[in-house]
């Protein structure tokens, strides 16, 4: 199934329908948008190598599309940056842990193609514990330190309106200094996704002198996302993130892939295998110039 | 005169290569443009400004027009643009004030005012600015203590929670109250507006200084001799007879320096305040409207290069025409 | 405040008794010194405060862990002996050109002859005290301190041979030395970004000081050429040629940097067709160009108008063409009157490099704020800052002296042979 | 070497310059023109080398029409020298330099015999000892000089001056104009504009007067001076005898 669907993409890429994926191969490079420096999803090891969640999922469509997970020129995009990126072109695949939003999807806006959703996370609240606050309501007026563009400020914004409350947001451009500023006292609580919080809290001299508050303010899957002009290479992507999820259920592992296909192909009859043939075989009639 | 082919006659060849550049630049121009609209229809956000009516979704702090989440775009950025003037309106004058002082502490008999004011300027013209608003957020102002610790001035607190200055409210003169242990004042600044004052002021004002010192120099020395010699002292010397002929010189450099200000203003949101360029890009974060939303920000920008510039134009004929 | 005098009607206080002379410059008047006795107060307070801090509570750990992520950034720890090659040519070249200008002084030069003079000295001293002192302060290990010495030596040695035997060396020897600066620049590039046979480290990996230094001596460098096509252009009487200058230069100055760096990193790509996909450094290095080249273009602007019409007219009547004419005669003079506005220009632009640190790419002010955010050395932050400013400033200063040194070089010749 | 016929210009503000200005200057011959101060006298020589140009009539300079053709102006330009009045040396360049630059340039001569012939030049006007100075430490006497050689530099055929010494102080006239006087002596055809009576009494073959863009009179210096036919000449003449 993982080798099928990964098949079914590759081969779609080589025909005219993807002006992307022609463009990539040519390239020999998959350009991938990640943050760089949210560890866990991306970020540079000492030697200088990309590593991470995020990272990952480049690697892993790279590995698809061209062969080989090393093809991919990593590019840092910051918050703002990143779906200009991709609507302009200048970016093949944004894995930022991005939100999958309406406003993201709809078609007007930053109209993207999202790919499903790999990680399910939710806006929180972190507070230092001695302030004694405890829930969403104790921050009522207080100054709350935000990223500047992402999308947990609207969920903080929408979760103190339903209580009836206001707060001061103080905005940074990048994580670090938002949470430089939390650290030196400057607001009473600092909001972002909770595994985020989670990830950072560690890194605190004594992490457990800060609360992460018990209400999830949203629901924030993320997903990798493409240009939505191009459905063909969305479509690409789709399919090599659902094998994926596939290889990581069943087990598959680069150790055991070899073994695992002699295993399929001794058992001809498996279903999906025949299926997945005659996607393959679909594809290229449609696809042959 | 006649049989010169055209590829070499004088009249031609001038319009020649005017042909031959403005060609290239309509091709290089077409060509962009062609990519811009093609992009921009295939991302579906062909130029619209119907965006600017949809609510905003973000809070803002700080505003001098009141806004909320549920307001529109439009109002958001134009909250912005009012924080920027703010911002632009108050560093030029508090530059412009240190900026004099300095630039005639230059001319002091006294040798240490003389060099700390270079000292001054020297250090703070080499330093880059970001680096200064960083060092005044996160190094002076973010180190603040707050509640009872807080430094306190006659009329003026200064806390991590922010800047509270005596003023009027109610009718009366009102200071700084320490009210369930946050200071409460008539006037507020929040921290991230007074770090980026600072920082913009000294900056600037360094610049100025210069500028003034300039000035001042370039009034003949026989200026100060004559006026001496009519009796009057030093500082009575500056302002009637120096200061009025210098700022024939001066003015057209603080022009440059108020301009280079405004657009060095742009910078607030590496100290967390929220000016037009920090709600831009939020709100291309939200929509997506790239293109929109750098052409509101150099428009903006642009209109406040033109105010300065035809505000100074005026100063620049009201001083020349005095000097007649 | 003091009362204010025009300075050059100071006392002869050079012929006073030296607490004479103190008294002149501090206390002329009873409030005079009484404001002086506040600022030594003030001085006195802060250096005993700075002292402390330095002595006592600064942490320089912060500087012994991070120096090569502040130099270099992620550049690969197996490409750095690139770099160190590099730093050794550039130190070569550098003590080659130092040397031979005191070597090949003007005809009208006063330290003609002279192999050491005393500013040099100075600088040698200095040089020598940096090179030995810095690395050990800092706690480097034995081997890079060891680099930094040889680059030291390096220099100081090639200044004293060149200074030497520069005299010696034939005219047209010379002149090929000149062609070095380009050829280094080039060879730099090759170094630093590879191919051609060495492997390539992508711009995203320079980073620190690296990265600041390639993007302002890009800039500067490719600035330079089109800020002089810009200011010609302006100043030309060809309308299209200049309404198109003034137009493009207008445009620039009238935008804050940041939005130009956010319209190269965010509107670029729309402008471009999908196959083309510079990236996001080389993106910023080309904004900074354009950016430079207009507010170059503005002092080489006042640098033409001040040459006479007449340079032009007598070089037209010698017979050469209007390109000969601008590129032997009117530019280098205009250059020359032009020199300190644009090395101030030359300065902000390295001060606008730290621009880069908000869109995301890790210059040297960059790579600090990254290490400020690191829990790890949280509190420590103040050590980060001073060096990063006495960096910059280093540079900057350095920039305006040798701009200064250069005009007095040029200054017998701009005494021009105008009546 | 010279025909102008009814030369007329008009500069781009409406100025009438020229209104017909017509002169011929024949080999070896040395022209004196006269007139006051707005006669279009610098004008009318400027453009004999197309530093400015004209609207109608015709001028041939050593048997090449001047038209509009770059490329002939160019080579008009190598024919004829020019020496102004102030001085224009480059004030970057030494002042070897300011000879050698445009023959090595624009005949591509090989700079070490063009260095010669410069030095020799030097010597010829009497500075060859300031070969490596700049401009800027000579005085104007000698900068006047250094402008003479630098445009003999060129072996021209002709050598315009226009006004060689009006920006000279009075003590440094007398070099300059020996030197020109010298120069006269070798047979180089010459075009001078100066108000030096003095001058060209001994060294014109001919002198004219220009008035409101116009030739008025031409004669040999001793008629010219003594028994001036026009009636503006005699006006003009007792305005500066």
């Amino acid at each position: 199934m993982l080798l099928a669907a990964c098949g079914c993409a590759n081969d779609s890429g080589g025909g005219v329908s993807s002006v992307r994926m022609a463009a990539i191969r040519s390239h020999g490079q998959l350009i991938c948008g990640v943050d760089g420096q949210v560890s866990g999803f991306s970020s540079v090891a000492a030697d200088g190598r990309y590593q991470g969640f995020d990272v990952d999922v480049c690697r892993a469509v790279a590995a698809a599309l061209l062969g080989s997970g090393n093809k991919v020129d990593f590019r840092n995009v910051t918050a703002t940056q990143r779906f200009p990126a991709v609507a302009s072109g200048e970016i093949d695949l944004l894995s930022r842990n991005s939100t999958v939003t309406l406003g993201r999807d709809a078609p007007g806006g930053n109209a993207m193609s999202f790919a499903p959703v790999v990680f399910h996370d939710g806006a929180g609240v972190m507070v230092p514990l001695a302030s004694g606050i405890t829930s969403l309501a104790g921050l009522g007026g207080k100054p709350i330190c935000l990223l500047s563009g992402a999308t947990t400020e609207q969920a903080l914004t929408d979760g103190l309106r339903r209580l009836n409350r206001r707060y001061v947001p103080l905005k940074f451009s990048t994580i670090d200094e938002m949470f430089g500023a939390y650290q030196q006292g400057r607001c009473a609580a600092v909001s972002i996704d909770r595994s985020a919080l989670a990830a950072q809290r560690t890194t605190f001299a004594v992490p457990a002198a800060h609360l992460i508050l018990p209400e999830v303010l949203s629901k924030e899957p993320l997903a990798p996302a493409t240009i939505e002009s191009d459905p063909a290479w969305a479509d690409a992507v789709r399919w090599i993130v659902y094998a994926l999820f596939e290889a990581e259920e069943q087990g598959i592992t680069q150790a055991n892939v070899a073994a695992k296909l002699a295993e399929a192909k001794a058992n001809p009859k498996l279903a999906e295998r025949r299926q997945s043939d005659q996607c393959r075989r679909q594809l290229r009639r449609d696809l042959s110039p | 005169m006649n049989g010169t082919p055209w590829w070499r006659d004088r009249r031609v060849l001038p319009w020649l290569l005017q042909a031959v550049v403005g060609l290239a630049v309509l091709v290089l121009v077409a060509l962009l443009m062609t990519n811009l609209v093609r992009n921009l229809s295939a991302a579906g956000l062909l130029l619209s400004w119907r965006w600017l009516g949809q609510p905003a979704g973000f809070d803002l702090s700080e505003t001098l027009l009141p806004f909320n989440a549920s307001m529109p775009y439009g109002r958001a950025l134009l909250a912005g643009l009012l924080n920027t003037l703010r911002v632009i309106v108050i560093a030029l004058l508090g530059s412009s004030l240190l900026g004099a002082l300095v630039g005639m502490a230059a001319f002091s008999r006294n040798g240490l005012l003389r060099g700390l004011a270079r000292v001054y300027v020297e250090v703070v013209r080499n330093v880059p600015l970001l680096l200064q608003l960083l060092f005044w957020y996160f190094l002076v102002f973010l180190a603040l203590p707050d509640g009872r610790a807080a430094l306190q001035l006659p009329g003026l607190v200064l806390a991590k929670s922010g800047l509270y200055l005596a003023g009027f409210a109610g009718g009366s003169w009102q200071g700084p109250q320490l009210l369930n242990g946050s200071w409460q004042a008539p006037l507020q600044l929040s921290v991230e507006f007074g770090a980026l004052l600072t920082g913009l002021i000294t900056y600037i004002g360094a610049f100025i200084a210069e500028v003034v010192r300039g000035g001042i120099a370039s009034v003949p020395r026989g200026q100060w001799e004559a006026a001496g010699s009519l009796g009057l002292h030093g500082v009575a010397t500056l302002r009637h007879i120096v200061l009025p002929q210098a700022l024939r010189v001066i003015v057209p450099g603080l022009t440059n320096q108020y301009i280079s200000l405004a657009k060095a203003s742009s910078l607030a949101l590496a100290c967390g305040f929220t000016d037009l360029y920090s709600v831009a890009e939020t709100t291309l974060n939200q929509t997506g409207r790239a293109v929109e939303v750098v052409l509101v920000l150099l428009a903006a920008y642009l209109a406040i290069d033109l105010l300065i510039s035809a505000a100074m134009n005026g100063l620049n004929r009201l001083v020349q025409v005095r000097e007649r | 405040m003091g009362t204010p005098s025009f300075p050059a009607k100071r006392l002869p206080v050079a012929a006073l008794l030296p607490l004479k002379r103190l008294r002149a410059q501090l206390a002329p008047t009873v409030a005079d010194g009484l404001l002086s006795l506040g600022l030594l107060a003030l001085i006195a307070w802060a250096a005993v405060q700075l002292g402390g801090w330095a002595i006592g509570r600064a942490d320089w750990a912060v500087l012994q862990l991070n120096s090569m992520l502040l130099l270099v950034g992620r550049y690969p720890l197996a490409e750095q002996w690139r770099l160190w090659l590099l730093g050794a040519l550039l130190a070569a070249q550098a003590g080659l050109s130092w040397g031979l200008l005191r070597a090949w002084p003007r005809a009208d030069r006063r330290e003609q002859g002279q192999l050491w003079p005393r500013h040099d000295r100075i600088a040698a001293v200095l040089i020598t005290l940096l090179a030995l002192l810095l690395p050990a302060a800092l706690g480097l290990a034995g081997a890079l301190q060891g680099r930094w010495w040889l680059l030291a030596a390096v220099l100081l040695a090639l200044r004293w041979a060149a200074g030497r035997w520069g005299p010696g060396l034939h005219r047209r020897t010379l002149k090929l030395l000149g062609l070095l600066w380009p050829l280094l620049y080039l060879l730099g590039f090759w170094l630093i970004g590879g191919g051609l046979g060495l492997a390539a480290v992508a711009p995203g990996e320079w980073g620190g000081l690296l990265l600041t230094l390639v993007m302002a001596s890009f800039a500067m460098a490719l600035s330079f050429p089109l800020g002089v096509l810009l200011a010609l252009g302006r100043r030309s009487n060809l309308p299209l040629l200049r309404w198109g200058s003034v137009a493009y230069i207008e445009f620039i100055r009238g935008a804050p940097l940041i939005t130009l760096l956010f319209i190269g990193q965010n509107i670029l790509g729309f402008l471009l067709p999908a196959s083309i996909s510079p990236d996001r450094v080389w993106r910023a290095a080309w904004v900074l160009t354009l950016f430079a080249a207009a507010y170059l273009a503005e002092a080489v602007r006042s640098g033409l108008a001040a040459v006479p019409r007449g340079q032009l007219e007598a070089a037209r009547s010698l017979g050469l063409n209007q390109a000969q004419a601008l590129v032997t005669v009117v530019i280098p003079q205009a250059l020359r009157v032009a020199l300190p506005t644009m090395v101030g220009q030359f300065i902000a632009l390295v001060q606008d490099t730290t621009l880069l640190s908000l869109i995301g790419l890790l210059d040297l002010l960059g790579m600090a704020r990254g290490i400020m955010a690191n829990p790890e050395f949280l509190g420590h932050s103040s050590e980060l800052y001073l060096v990063l400013a006495v960096l910059y400033w280093s540079c900057c200063a350095a920039l305006g002296l040798g701009s200064r040194a250069l005009e007095r070089r040029l200054d017998p010749r701009s005494l021009a042979g105008r009546p | 070497m010279i025909r102008a016929e009814g030369v007329e210009k008009w500069y781009p503000n409406g100025f009438h310059a020229l209104r017909g200005a017509s002169l011929t200057v024949n080999r070896g011959e040395v022209v004196v023109i006269m007139g006051p101060s707005g006669s279009g006298k610098s004008t009318f020589i400027r453009t004999f080398n197309a530093l400015e140009d004209f609207q109608k009539g015709s001028i041939t300079v050593d048997g090449l029409a001047l038209s509009n053709d770059v490329r002939q102006i160019d080579a008009i330009r190598r024919e004829v020298g020019m020496v102004f009045q102030q001085f224009n040396l480059f004030p970057h360049l030494s002042v070897l330099e300011n000879l050698t630059l445009a023959p090595v340039l624009v005949r591509k001569r090989p700079r070490a015999e063009v260095e010669l012939q410069a030095m020799a030049l030097l010597e010829r006007v009497g500075i060859a000892e300031q070969a490596e100075k700049f401009p800027g430490q000579l005085s104007g006497g000698q900068q006047q000089r250094v402008a003479i050689a630098r445009a003999l530099c060129m072996e021209p055929r002709i050598l315009l001056f226009d006004e060689p010494t009006s920006s000279l102080d009075p003590e440094m006239v007398r070099e300059v104009l020996d030197v020109i006087q010298a120069l006269a002596a070798e047979a180089i055809t010459m075009v001078v504009v100066t108000h030096e009576v003095r001058f060209a009494r001994q060294v014109a073959h001919r002198v004219v007067l220009m008035d409101e863009g116009v030739v008025v009179e031409q004669a040999d210096p001793e008629s010219f001076f003594t028994a001036p036919r026009h009636e503006r000449t005699q006006r003009f003449l007792e305005q500066i005898l």
